[in-house]
């Protein structure tokens, strides 16, 4: 188990290098110069020269990738264009936020997605199976800076029950989280209904039943378990959609995440910033789906086996 | 036995599949010989390589090692269009009627297909006749023509793959499991079809199953496989009357008799059949047998001749 | 500062509303108006400005010029920095000669040649040439001045050291500066009110009233036009109006055909429905800019246009496009979508098919500065003097700069150069004059409106004060 | 043999019957699929009838000012936006524009990373791990990202929006053709067919191909609706398609603002997108259910 | 006459489907006593499975609904128990094994909690005491006590069925009834897991019902036997009546499609055609379009009962006139 979680850590390795290049060379087709902007208006030829050597823009773009390769190897992601701060310390600061909204929206869609997936598959067809299904779909159709806005005037507007914005306390991280939420809702719903039905039809859960376990104890003991398998990956790769999704939440929600930094970043053209984020996010992602990757391992003593 | 000519001659056949657990040996060192219009039962348990022996013949797996020889020609130094030229006299019947049939082809479709490929009868008409010709050999009613095969039972679907093995100039078949997934009553139909073509079309099979009592009533040669090793081989008859391995003694006495008379005295193996896994250098039975002896966990068996045309494979005969 | 109703509980904090996070705590690390709010309270320049946008002293005590190049100015004695140690002339050369250094500001104190240090509290600037609007440029949070031993040890404005009405807490990046009343200020008259100014980011606009009407933010400096009316209709909330100095054009590119033509460039402004803009983009918060510069400016005239799309089609005509041409507009940022949104209409009516190119910030400018556009749209807002926005939008000098028409005329360089040369203010005023009506005939922009600064505040709060950049003096803020 | 014991399902076709009618009978009984298509086939009509609906010119695109800002009425069903256009015209032919760059997006994605996952699939091994890895990168990045990227790099367009949409989704594609080439390639019947001769690209287009549409198209249909909400959270940032177009993303974004007092601005484009989105989820999901070989 | 432990009367199943009504078991009555095994023999989709969820009541509903049919266990008449009660029923006083040992038991729980549940249920015991109890089980089939800690996967085909049947076997039922439980085994296992069954089933003195449709283990392991067809019993017997004295066509046929192991020359005379479509069954008997022997009247009436002994009764046409009527296939 622990070579295996070593080995895919590894993996990620040559993943990230890919994805700095990738990133790199998408940067670099973007049109307009560095050192222009951050010199701003009014700004000599000559100032724009020296600069553009400073930060070696004039080099090809494999070797600016490997100067960056080489500082990334120290630590040094390098300074904002646009401020002069430094990448890794406003990455610091604001990473975090970003991650206890997702986290926290991740831990929402679950807490609300499994049991209506559990209950629906119990009772296919039913009301409750029809209803669930719909408003999840809903929730899954609208634009997430759509349902913020709708939500911000509704429970801090009117309501008054959260603050519209801002990152103060539980409160103010419930709308945000809840809107984040609602988009993956729908997906790790449906997985898990459907891989309840799936898990319900198997000889093993007739065995439980044939054993005289109640239904209850069936479903929440038996089956349960099994049906999380394959919700557990969707988890993972709904991660993917909100880590997205936050970069509209937190404009929305003034959320001081890094998805908005990404964003301001890239139309600044701030492109150390874009790596920086671009590092966190990927990295986290995959980290994430390692995780769930041994999440699985510890549900499924099959896949267990395969890892040591 | 030498008066019929030998189609099929399979000279230290090995596959190993490489596997994150190491060398898995489904097939290892097999040697046998097949004659024209015969049939050469392949029996065994379960993963035994049983299929992976048939599969290696018709070179739909590569072998890791030996030779395949048929009708004088090396199947596995052949180039690819030669192969195919081959093809048409070699063919295949699966076990599962139902994944071995593309849904999405008509019946008609899924036999006229081989012939259409090898542009055997280019005529449209005439190709569709010899396709119905081909059902009525098999016994499908033409009726059928435009149904898909998840529209039928399984001893029809077999059928279907029957009459694709035969469409084209069919000599040899291999025939891995043919009725394994079908009830008695069809599963009689379909082995009275098989033998009826064999007679009618001078077909030689290799016929794998594990139902010793089908194989028997089938098969001409028997072999016994136990662990990618052939263990022992004979004509029918000698095999169940005087069975030499102690495993194939184990295998016979195993068989439930749908009879009330008095049977003799059960073998009962203890264990299972241990993994193909690289395995160690002795007796592959010897954990499970009765009888083994020191020297059963301290090498393999050659295969001898311990009769007329009856090999063994086992120290202690 | 007010005196201050007695009611139960005084709230002693205020919360600014920000549309996007500070860029530096540097004041020579920045050029945005939202760094600049928080510059204005942590350090003090030479001069500053009051709301009507007249020069006065800040720090400097005295100046004087010696002669047409030189500015001897001498700043008060006693200044101290938060960290108490006491400003003297070197803080001031070190200040501005990092400022000419700095990436981001050097272009505000281009015309000095030199600063010297004359004694402990006087500094004397020697400017290229003669320079009238020289303390205008002062007033420049770029020409803030920081201590020299503060920058000189290296915390890179992580913790800034100013000598403002406020001193820095933390800055929480994208999401808030917290400021506290410095409580030894050196100027009496102007001590910060409120003990915490708090600004915080909120990118949306409409949650940027929201935040306002539930009370999170006590004042919001660029409240979206749309919620004006949600603001006056609600009696907790007031709304403060002021025009502002920003005039928004329409640019074109003179290099490239068919706007080389001058009937065309005429054409266009009198195509173009500027009220239409004014309703739709700014929801009536503005007037119709007639001229390259603000009303208020030095020497400002209108130009001679109108709305009239039949004169526009004569002219067209005349320039030999009776039947139009295509034509790219190219802008950045939502607000001047919907500008060019309403342009391309206007200009559809008489028969120009334009197309909308929206690029982000950056690129936007590069592509400005390389030519690369064929139209554009773009807002200006400079110091008060005409010709801190004359020289750099229409000097030849400037093009692949400001000189977004890419005008290079010989005439209108003459007249510029003479207008800041020229130090007698009744002589620029003439100068100025005919410049306006010389660039509105070539009319190488559609002038299109000036835009009221909005602000929306809590109806309590006291101290809202606008200048024509927006909200002003904000340690006057309090409850 | 009698053929009384034929199922009645197999009475003896004179007419060859499609697959895609089994599934066609199928999905007819999954209420909340048909109610999906017939959402979808209504804006497919407002997509192709447009102009006999409303003037693209005169309704969507002239400004009206005189009439800016009205509420729903019977002049204008969905009221008019800021600048006094027809909302209801622009819905209408947002429609072409939604569709379009959902489904060119979606056919980007599932030709690149279909054939690559194809590849992958069918050959395994080396090839299939050079892909795969590659894809990984890809992967790594949240789509939605990846996207803004792109369109940021390459500015804002129709045109660039697929495109980035396109390549966003491809490592998603080259997945889920994976492992429905996989999942058919281990079966007999291919088996079968090589053994009657066939090579290794007619195996892949008349069997492979054919058999794991099932799930890709499954896929496909979500993608697109995921497509168009993509779109529109790129508008929100301000890197959506071009105005005036009437792009239903644009239309949200841009209305924004008005969400106060104006609420139907951005209710009806709202609308537009949730119900093409829920329908398009809805045949989704129908399709799935019929095109499962375990429910035939 | 022993004790009967399982009386079923008149058993009327179907499958509501959206393709048609599935008629899957149309009327059967069986009962089995104490210490005998009752064969259940028949084709695939005879019915044979659909008759003994019945009797647990597991009939998955929908699709399943019975319609009719008295099922007496025990002295308890099972139809009328509510839902609870049957719980404490199930896995206490009868038992099931499923064909498939891969998928009978589930993936993520050990083994041993999953034999100790059933354990805890019936016989409330704590946790240790049921596990104690299940190491024994597992100890009574033949697998170490020390395995009880692992996962299914981690365990054989063989050594799975073990475990079910170790489970089925956990509380002591009075009946148990074992679905085709070595289909799915090599044949070498299933004489193991057979041998072990006998075994067992002396030992606890219980009632079982085989389900199987080989022959061979019927002629092992049952007493009595009863030939499904189409959802009816088309013939039930003992052993010896059956095997010896076959009266019904389709039992002839059984015997006739199945290799003879001990003749290899012998003709296989397989019964033509397919089982009837249970959406659509013919009015009169089921097998009469497969049946050499059919009569006009086969088509169109259905079979009565036809009794040759107490246990042994046939539903054809071919006897009530004529009872001294023989098979010409050579059987009986
Ligand atoms: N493609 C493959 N990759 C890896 N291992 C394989 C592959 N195909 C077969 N094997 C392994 O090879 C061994 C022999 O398999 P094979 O299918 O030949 O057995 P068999 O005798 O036909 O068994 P069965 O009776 O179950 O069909 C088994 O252990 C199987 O798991
Ligand atoms: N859940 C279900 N839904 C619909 N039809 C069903 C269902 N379960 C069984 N059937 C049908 O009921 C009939 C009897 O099925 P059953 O499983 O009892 O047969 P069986 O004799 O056990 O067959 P086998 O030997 O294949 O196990 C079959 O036609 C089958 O298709
Ligand atoms: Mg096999
Ligand atoms: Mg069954
Ligand atoms: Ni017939």
């Amino acid at each position: 188990m622990i070579k295996y979680v070593i080995r895919r850590l590894m993996m990620l390795f040559p993943v990230m290098i890919g994805v700095i290049f990738l990133v790199f060379f998408i940067i670099s087709l973007t049109p307009g110069d560095v050192a222009t902007i951050i010199l701003g208006d009014g700004a000599t030829e000559e100032r724009i020269k020296d600069l553009r050597e400073e930060l070696g823009l004039d080099d090809p773009l494999i070797v600016q990738y490997g100067n960056y390769m080489i500082d990334l190897v120290q630590g040094d992601m390098g300074k904002s264009y646009s401020t002069g701060l430094s990448v890794a310390g406003e990455i610091k600061q604001r990473f975090p936020n970003t991650f206890k909204l997702t986290i926290t929206a991740i831990f929402l869609s679950v807490l609300i997605s499994i049991p209506i997936g559990v209950i629906s598959a119990t009772r296919q067809y039913s009301i409750f199976d029809n209803i669930g299904m719909i408003v999840a779909l809903i929730g899954i159709s609208m634009p997430s800076f759509w349902t913020g806005l709708i939500l911000i005037i509704l429970f801090s507007l009117k309501l008054g029950w959260f603050p519209s914005g801002g990152m103060k306390g539980i409160m103010s991280l419930i709308l945000p989280a809840f809107t984040l939420a609602i988009a993956s809702t729908a997906s790790i719903t449906r997985t898990t209904r459907s891989s309840m039905l799936e898990v319900i039809r198997q000889d093993y859960i007739t065995t439980a039943k044939a054993k005289g376990v109640s239904r209850r104890s069936v479903i929440n003991k038996h089956a349960l378990k099994n049906a999380l398998i394959p919700a557990v990956t969707v988890i993972g790769l709904e991660f993917g959609v909100l880590l997205g999704g936050a970069v509209l939440t937190e404009t929305v929600f003034s959320w001081p995440g890094i998805g908005r930094l990404m964003v301001e970043s890239i139309q600044r053209k701030d492109t150390p910033m874009v790596l920086g984020c671009v590092i966190v996010f990927a990295l986290s992602f995959s980290i994430v789906n390692l995780i769930i990757d041994i999440l699985y391992a510890f549900i499924d003593p099959r896949i267990k086996s395969n890892y040591s | 036995m030498k008066d019929k000519e030998v189609l099929l001659q399979v000279r230290n056949l090995k596959k190993y599949f490489d596997t994150p657990k190491g060398k898995l040996h489904a097939v290892d060192d097999i040697t046998f010989d097949l004659q024209k219009g015969k049939t050469l039962g392949l029996v065994g348990e379960s993963g035994c390589g049983k299929s992976t022996t048939g599969r290696v013949i018709l070179r739909l797996l590569e072998a890791t090692e030996g030779d395949i020889i048929y009708n004088g020609k090396n199947i596995h130094e052949l180039s690819p269009k030669d192969m195919r030229e081959l093809r048409k006299e070699i063919q295949i019947i699966f076990q599962d009627p139902f994944s071995s049939l593309d849904p999405r082809m008509t019946v008609s479709e899924i036999i006229e297909e081989p012939i259409k490929l090898n542009k055997l009868i280019r005529d449209r008409k005439k190709r569709f006749e010899r396709v119905l010709e081909l059902m009525d050999l098999v016994g499908l009613s033409r009726r059928l023509m435009n149904t898909y095969p998840h529209e039928l039972d399984g001893g029809r679907r077999q059928r279907i793959g029957i009459a694709r093995a035969l469409a084209l100039d069919t000599k040899f078949i291999v025939c891995d499991e043919p009725v394994s997934a079908l009830d008695v009553s069809i599963q009689a139909q379909i082995l009275n079809l098989l033998k009826e073509l064999q007679k009618k079309l001078d077909l030689t099979y290799i016929f794998i199953t594990h139902d010793l009592s089908v194989v028997n009533h089938f098969s001409d040669d028997i072999a016994v496989m136990y662990l990618g090793k052939l263990i022992e081989k004979a004509r029918a008859e000698e095999l169940f009357s005087n069975p030499v391995h102690p495993y194939t003694k184990a295998l016979l006495s195993a068989i439930p008799r749908p009879t009330l008379e008095k049977k003799g005295e059960k073998i009962i193996l203890k264990g299972e059949i241990s993994s193909p896994i690289n395995p160690e250098d002795n007796c592959r039975f010897a954990n499970r047998c009765p009888f083994a002896e020191d020297v059963c966990r301290k090498s393999e068996p050659p295969l001898r001749e311990s009769g007329e045309n009856h090999f063994v494979a086992c120290h202690l005969f | 500062g007010g005196a201050q109703e007695e009611t139960e509980m005084v709230k002693d904090e205020v919360v600014v509303a920000l549309s996007a996070d500070i860029t530096s705590l540097d004041p020579q690390g920045h050029n945005d108006t939202k760094s600049e709010m928080v510059s204005f309270l942590l350090f003090n320049r030479l001069f500053r400005l009051n709301t009507d946008f007249e020069v006065v002293p800040d720090l400097a005590e005295s100046w004087e010029q010696p002669s047409d190049t030189e500015w001897v100015i001498k700043i008060k004695e006693g200044v101290k920095f938060h960290d108490g140690s006491e400003m003297t002339a070197e803080d001031v050369k070190f200040s501005m000669d990092r400022s000419k250094e700095a990436p981001k500001v050097q272009q505000v104190l281009s015309e000095v040649a030199s600063i010297e240090v004359v004694d402990k509290y006087t500094v004397k600037f020697t400017t290229n040439s003669a320079f009238a609007p020289f303390l205008y440029t002062l007033v420049h949070a770029g020409t803030s001045v920081v201590p020299k031993a503060y920058v000189e040890s290296g915390d890179e404005f992580a913790k800034p050291i100013g000598s403002g009405p406020y001193t820095f807490v933390e800055w929480i990046s994208g999401d808030q500066v917290v400021l506290k009343k410095n409580e030894a200020y050196f100027d009496k008259n102007n001590m910060g009110q409120s003990s915490t100014i708090t600004f915080k980011v909120i990118p949306e606009g409409t949650s940027r009233t929201i935040a306002l009407e539930t009370g999170e933010v006590d004042v919001v400096p660029e409240l979206p036009t749309i919620d004006m009316n949600v603001v006056k209709d609600n009696s907790d909330l007031a709304l403060y109006e002021k025009p502002s100095t920003r005039v928004d054009f329409f640019a074109m590119n003179t290099e490239k055909a068919p706007f080389d033509n001058v009937k065309v460039r005429q054409a266009l402004n009198y195509a173009i429905d500027k009220d239409a803009i004014i309703t739709v983009a700014i929801d009536g918060a503005g007037v119709k800019a007639e001229s390259v510069l603000a009303p208020s400016f030095l020497g400002y005239k209108a130009g001679p246009y109108s709305y009239n799309p039949a004169k526009a089609k004569e002219l067209l005509a005349a320039a030999g496009y009776p039947d139009g041409f295509e034509m790219e507009i190219m802008t950045s940022g939502d607000d001047r979508k919907k500008i060019a949104e309403v342009i391309q209409a206007s200009l559809m009516e008489v028969g120009i098919k334009a197309s909308i190119k929206m690029l982000e910030w950056g690129t936007f400018i590069d592509s400005v500065l390389r030519g690369d556009e064929e139209t554009l749209i773009l807002g200006w807002t400079s110091n008060p003097d005409p010709d801190a926005t004359l020289t750099p939008h229409w000097f030849s000098g400037n093009i692949g700069g400001m000189n977004f028409a890419r005008v290079n005329d010989p005439e209108m360089d003459r007249m510029l150069k003479e207008g800041r040369e020229e130090l007698d203010l009744g002589k620029r005023e003439v100068i100025y004059n005919k410049l306006h009506t010389y660039i509105m005939d070539k009319a190488p922009w559609v002038p299109l409106f000036v835009k009221n600064n909005i602000v929306g505040a809590n109806a309590a709060l006291k101290g809202v004060e606008l200048s024509p950049q927006g909200l002003w003096n904000l340690e006057k803020l309090h409850y | 043999m009698s053929d009384r014991t034929l199922s009645r399902k197999m009475i003896p076709a004179t007419k060859k019957r499609s697959q895609a009618l089994d599934v066609w009978k199928r999905l007819r009984k999954s209420n909340s699929a048909i109610a999906g298509l017939i959402l979808i086939f209504i804006f497919l009509c407002l997509a192709v009838f447009a102009p006999l609906i409303a003037d693209y010119e005169n309704d969507a695109l002239k400004m009206n000012i005189i009439e800016r800002l009205q509420s729903p009425g019977a002049d204008h069903w969905f009221g008019t936006d800021e600048m006094g256009r027809d909302i209801f015209a622009r819905i209408v032919y947002g429609t072409r524009i939604s569709l379009f760059v959902g489904v060119i997006s979606v056919s980007i994605a599932l030709t690149l990373g279909g054939t690559l996952g194809a590849i992958a699939g069918y050959y395994g091994g080396k090839i299939d791990n050079i892909i795969m890895r590659t894809l990984d990168i890809l992967l790594a990045i949240p789509t939605i990202l990846l996207a803004i990227t792109i369109v940021a790099a390459l500015g804002a367009s129709i045109l660039n929006l697929m495109i980035a949409v396109g390549i966003s989704n491809i490592p998603g594609f080259a997945r889920v053709v994976r492992a429905a080439v996989l999942s058919v390639k281990d079966q007999e019947f291919i088996e079968a067919a090589r053994a009657i001769g066939s090579r290794d690209h007619t195996i892949i287009l008349k069997h492979v191909l054919p058999n794991s549409m099932a799930p890709i198209i499954v896929f496909a249909t979500l993608k697109v609706a995921s497509a168009i909400m993509a779109t529109a959270s790129l508008s929100f940032i301000g890197l959506g398609i071009q105005p005036p177009t009437p792009e239903w993303g644009s239309m949200l974004a841009g209305g924004r603002a008005y969400i106060r007092d104006n609420m139907y601005i951005v209710l009806y484009p709202g609308l537009a997108i949730v119900l093409t989105v829920l329908s398009l989820n809805l045949i989704g999901d129908g399709l799935r259910d019929a095109l499962d070989p375990k429910l035939k | 006459m022993k004790e009967t432990v399982l009386k079923v009367e008149n058993l009327e199943v179907r499958y509501v489907t959206e393709d048609g009504i599935v008629q899957a078991v149309n009327g059967i009555d069986i009962s089995v006593e104490k210490g005998s095994t009752l064969g259940l023999v028949g084709e695939t989709g005879a019915g044979k499975t659909t008759t003994a969820l019945s009797v647990l009541r597991l009939i998955p509903d929908p699709p399943g609904e019975v319609v009719s049919g008295k099922i007496e266990l025990d002295g308890k008449a099972l139809m009328e128990l509510p839902e609870s009660k049957m719980e404490k029923i199930r896995g206490g006083l009868v038992s099931m094994i499923f064909q498939d040992p891969m998928t009978a038991l589930n993936p993520v729980l050990k083994v041993g909690d999953q034999i100790a549940e059933a354990i805890k249920i019936h016989q409330q015991l704590s946790q240790d005491k049921a596990l104690q109890k299940a190491r024994e089980m597992l100890e009574m089939v033949g697998i170490p006590g020390g395995r009880m800690n692992e996962y299914p996967h981690q365990f054989s085909g063989g050594m799975k069925q073990r475990v079910v049947i170790a489970i089925a076997l956990s509380c002591s039922p009075k009946l148990l009834i074992a679905d085709e439980p070595t289909t799915a085994l090599d044949v070498t296992i299933q004489a193991q897991v057979l041998e072990l069954m006998k075994e067992l089933k002396e030992k606890m003195d219980m009632a079982m019902i085989m389900i199987t449709h080989d022959l061979g283990v019927v002629a092992e392991v049952c007493d009595n036997v009863a030939i499904m067809y189409a959802g009816r019993i088309v013939e039930q017997g003992t052993l010896e009546e059956i095997f010896n004295n076959t009266k019904h066509p389709y039992t002839e046929g059984l015997f006739l499609s199945i290799p003879n192991i001990d003749d290899r020359k012998a003709e296989l005379k397989p019964i033509r055609g397919l089982m009837s479509d249970p959406f659509n069954l013919p009015p009169g008997c089921s097998f009469c379009d497969r049946c050499d022997y059919a009569m006009d009247k086969c088509a169109s009436e259905k079979p009565e009962k036809v009794r040759f002994s107490p246990d042994h009764f046939v539903e054809c046409h071919l006897y009530p006139d004529n009872k001294e009527f023989q098979l010409k296939g050579g059987k009986g």
